[in-house]
């Protein structure tokens, strides 16, 4: 997938629908002239002209029609918390779509989702996207959380084949995490082996590349780190990757988000 | 060429307007190419380039502080030999107007770094960058010795000649001014100031620094009134114009260095929020020309 | 007296707790007396004593910056026997903990401070202000000379005896661990890091500096990056307890000097805009034990 | 007028009333314990936790009554814009009252009031302050803006013995600068020449100073200047000011905010 040209752009607040008590769902006004996008590129958002935070904010597209830019965001500090605040006609400037690649349509037409948490954000967008097209692929989605109020079953209603839940306190679904699940349901034979595509913390991909990495043709994921330009400038975001036997640093602003899970170089990437 | 009213020569170069991209931040200039038309700036700083490759820091390298931004990037870069093949031809082709910025851990890097942009006449200026924070060698140690500094500055112009060649300079010292005159009595055509301050930030959770390396590079609003006083101090010690450098945020803060001493300035941290500030900068002083310094010998 | 779990030992000195108010923003302490209760506080530092007492500056005094605030007092002050006669007595009165800040502009004129300060024995700890960047003579060009610190000292512990003696460092110079060697080898009984960063600012409008003696001293949150990795390195130099002081916000802030290497902190600038954090830290570690540092010595 | 005891208290808005397109009265609620104050008197707010801007910000009491706390706001930057945009129910973080001096109850019954802009604020404190009194002063209001729209008309009607208008562009009242004004209504003898009371621009009080001040018995002025501490700690906001021959500096927020207008060193106070 290349990379699509990017711009700048005013765009309305048309809802903020609350979706759990720490996060709700920004519904914006898909501004003239804004690009069509992929699952796993994001915007990135400026949440104030005081100054404070000072960086733009990246949010993964979770939805793009005609007339809409969706958003999942979900409050963990000063600036999430400025953004999940704004209110129907408030106007964001941002900047997007960015991301040099995303997560393709599965060649297979079958693939298990692995998300965590907001990370949940692309596969909504890839579901309804590739829903509209000619051929529907059949999805998989194995999706935790800490607790049942921190998943958004709003969202995932309808969107996916299957879709199975994991929590760590058993409040909703398997009790325990979403890479166990993963592990059972493998060896139930219940998932497809062609393709997994996460999206989560860190500890989460890391431990599906090293426990069910090897079960599956091809483990893709999207990745977040800590970004100020979003467009490969600023080198602030990379992530160690090993290209062969040298190991490189790749933006995971456009050379990502999506990376080949088994090159990241998991244990030397230190945050 | 005429010196358009906002032109600014520096050395044996003029440029359109007085505003240019810092090093760093904007990377080579390419990646910013669907938000800033590069064409207006006075200049791009193309992001530090070093003779081989260098795969910069490891672990985190951003950090927020309020009013500025950590980094400890650590000077990654493609090296010199693919600058200057891939990413140089499309910069020029693009009608983006080049200073070249570069750095070595020692002396014989340097020599050789230089004879590789010396062969390269489209390129028409070099700032030196003698003030990484962010490297273990090649940095401050050099940097912050006036010696040393004329040494690098004196060869750069040898090898150089009609090129301008501008000195940036690190505030990490007690007195910038004096590095500043190292550099203008080397031949320098120009001084940088300022690269960014040392600083460090604590994960007060896990009681651990944020960055592998501990110390990192604050840049951003934060530092504004550090780098003013820089740009004030050479300006009242040396003749040769100064770029001013340190939180530029918007066209009153651009108007403060001008009246600080500088001839130009550069937009670092600040294009991460507001990438069409330097466009808006050069508007501004299209239509109401540059600020005028404060009287400069009275400081 | 027992040291309770929170205490702190500074050389001969036993503070309660380790969250002390900076020298400078809050006076002698008594101005503040109505919102904050003194009596909790490990310690006052007074605002910086003379001998003589001082108008301060003239001119517009303080400026907002973004995160910061500059301030260009000059170490304005009652001088020492007043401060003696007139502050001393209420504060002690009122069981509150002092430290003294001194300072001089010379050999003979600190001399005869010490002098009248030892003669108080009710004054238990002083801090050598070696550091002030809004005073024309007896600031920088004394603190930054590890040579002249190490005299200033000396003399200090000679005259003041079995009192704490803290050296208080700028960090406007290549390498405050330097200094603080320099301090410690002379007796110094801790260290505090920092005073305030030399910075200024233009009023763009009129173009002029907004300070009469253009430079000041930088304080407040932007700053607390460059005190934090200035603890850091000192602690990783010497082996004095460090007050740390820059910048500090909030209980997490404080944190982060703890972990960085302070044994205690000061608060300056955030009484302004939240007088009531001192307490709220000291409650914080009554709660939850003070923050251990990081690994001292893998620095 | 000796300094009271002065405390921190978090007061809720009551009111917001738009006076002017640039300036409002703040209704605060009088908090428990918020102690008596006199006129000249202020309270410092904070009106971020966001520390941008870090400094709390003076503002002048411009009216205290039993229940209510009233404040006029005229935005000129960040601060004030915050300030002005509180809504009812929103809680404001307040030091005060502050000030060691303050305007007295004049010794002759008589009065006259210069104030400039939002130098008024005392002045409708005093006058509503003094009226409730059984002693009932005579007050002669001379008030002066830029324009008629920047003058607050609707607070003065009915407070004063006599208001007496000075606008720059002649749109209300005399044209021209109040200073001129007193100067015309003194030549025809239509004030009382024992006590002048002002507050405005600092240049306005200095021409009153140079102009007028020696026809009357005591002229005594409210002064302004950037604060930090506002209690007399942090020696910021310091004038310069004859004690005989010696000028020494003094502190705005402790030493006044009122001062004998003769003894400020004009022409050393330099900002
Ligand atoms: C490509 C990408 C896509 C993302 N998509 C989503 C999404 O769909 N929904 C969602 O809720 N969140 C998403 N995030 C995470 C979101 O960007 C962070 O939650 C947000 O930046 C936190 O900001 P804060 O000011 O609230 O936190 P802060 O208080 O600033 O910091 C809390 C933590 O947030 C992280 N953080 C801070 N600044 C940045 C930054 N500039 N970039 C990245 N992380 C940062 C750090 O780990 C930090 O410790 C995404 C992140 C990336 C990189
Ligand atoms: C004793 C006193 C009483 C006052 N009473 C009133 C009143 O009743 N009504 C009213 O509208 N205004 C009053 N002011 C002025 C008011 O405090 C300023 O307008 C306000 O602080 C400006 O803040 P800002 O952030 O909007 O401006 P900024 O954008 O920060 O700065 C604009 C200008 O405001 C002034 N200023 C900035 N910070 C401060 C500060 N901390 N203290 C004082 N001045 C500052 C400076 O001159 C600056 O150039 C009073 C000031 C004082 C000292
Ligand atoms: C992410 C980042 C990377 C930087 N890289 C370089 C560099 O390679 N070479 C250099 O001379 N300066 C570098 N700088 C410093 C900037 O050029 C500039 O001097 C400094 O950031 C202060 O300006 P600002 O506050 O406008 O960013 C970098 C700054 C940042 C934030
Ligand atoms: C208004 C003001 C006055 C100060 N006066 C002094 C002083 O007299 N002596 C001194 O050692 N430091 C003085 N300082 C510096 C502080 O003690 C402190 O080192 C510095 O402000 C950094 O801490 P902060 O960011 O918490 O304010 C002053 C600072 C301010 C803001
Ligand atoms: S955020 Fe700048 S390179 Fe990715
Ligand atoms: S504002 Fe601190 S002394 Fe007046």
């Amino acid at each position: 997938m290349s990379a699509r040209a990017k711009g700048s752009f005013l765009v309305s607040v048309l809802r903020n629908d609350p979706l759990t008590p720490s996060s709700s769902i920004l519904v914006l006004d898909r501004p003239e002239g804004f690009p069509d996008a992929q699952p796993g590129q994001f915007i990135s958002v400026r949440l104030t002209d005081t100054l404070e935070p000072l960086l733009r904010r990246p949010y993964s597209i979770m939805d793009l029609t005609a007339d809409t830019l969706s958003l999942l965001v979900k409050v963990i500090g000063r600036g999430s918390a400025l953004l999940a605040s704004q209110k129907p006609g408030a106007s964001l400037d941002v900047i997007g779509p960015l991301g040099g690649t995303s997560f393709p349509y599965p060649a297979s037409g079958k693939v298990v989702f692995v998300a965590g948490g907001t990370g949940l954000a692309p596969f909504i967008f890839a579901a309804r996207s590739w829903r509209s097209g000619d051929a529907r692929p059949e999805i998989h989605l194995l999706y935790g959380a800490e607790a049942k109020d921190e998943l958004f079953l709003e969202l995932i209603a309808g969107e996916f084949t299957g879709a199975h839940l994991a929590t760590i306190d058993g409040s909703e679904g398997y009790c325990g995490d979403v890479v166990r699940l993963c592990e059972k349901l493998l060896a139930k034979g219940e998932l497809p082996v062609d393709h997994l595509y996460s999206c989560g913390p860190r500890g989460m991909v890391r431990a599906l590349v090293r426990q069910v990495g090897s079960r599956f043709a091809e483990h893709l994921t999207s990745l977040e780190a800590i970004m100020a330009c979003g467009v490969g400038a600023c080198r602030g975001c990379t992530v160690p990757v090993w290209e062969g036997e040298r190991m490189v640093n790749k933006a995971v602003c456009s050379d990502g988000t999506v990376f080949a899970a088994n090159a990241v170089a998991w244990e030397e990437w230190k945050e | 060429m005429t010196e358009r009213s906002s032109a600014v020569r520096i050395g044996p170069v003029v440029f359109d307007n007085p505003v240019f991209l810092a090093s760093g931040p904007a990377g080579y200039g390419l990646e910013y190419a669907d938000l800033i038309d590069l064409t207006r700036l006075g200049a791009v700083v193309t992001k530090t380039i070093t003779l081989q490759p260098r795969p910069g820091n490891t672990g985190r390298r951003l950090w927020e502080t309020r009013g500025g931004l950590l980094n400890s990037v650590g000077l990654e870069n493609v090296g010199a030999e693919i600058f200057l093949t891939e990413k140089l031809p499309s910069l020029i082709d693009g009608d983006v107007r080049l200073i070249v910025s570069i750095a070595a851990e020692g002396w014989e890097e340097f020599r050789q770094l230089l004879e590789m942009v010396a062969a390269r006449p489209e390129i028409e200026a070099v700032e030196i960058n003698l003030s990484c924070p962010n490297v273990e060698r090649g940095g401050m140690e050099i940097g912050a010795d006036p010696g040393r500094i004329e040494h690098y500055v004196k060869h750069a112009k040898d090898v150089l000649g009609e090129r301008a060649v501008l000195a940036k300079l690190t505030p990490n010292v007690r007195d910038v001014a004096r590095l500043a005159l190292a550099a203008e009595g080397a031949g320098a055509d120009g001084i940088t100031a300022i690269n960014t301050v040392v600083g460090m930030e604590m994960d007060a959770e896990s009681g651990r620094p944020i960055f592998e390396m501990v110390r990192a590079g604050l840049s951003g609003p934060a530092i504004l009134p550090i780098a003013l006083v820089a740009v004030w101090k050479i300006s009242r010690t040396v003749d040769i114009p100064i770029v001013g450098v340190g939180g530029i945020s918007s066209i009153e803060d651009a108007t403060k260095f001008f009246r600080a001493g500088a001839s130009a300035i550069q937009i670092g941290t600040a294009i991460f929020y507001d990438h069409g500030l330097p466009e808006r900068i050069i508007e501004a002083f299209e239509h109401s020309g540059i600020p005028k310094p404060f009287e400069k010998k009275d400081g």
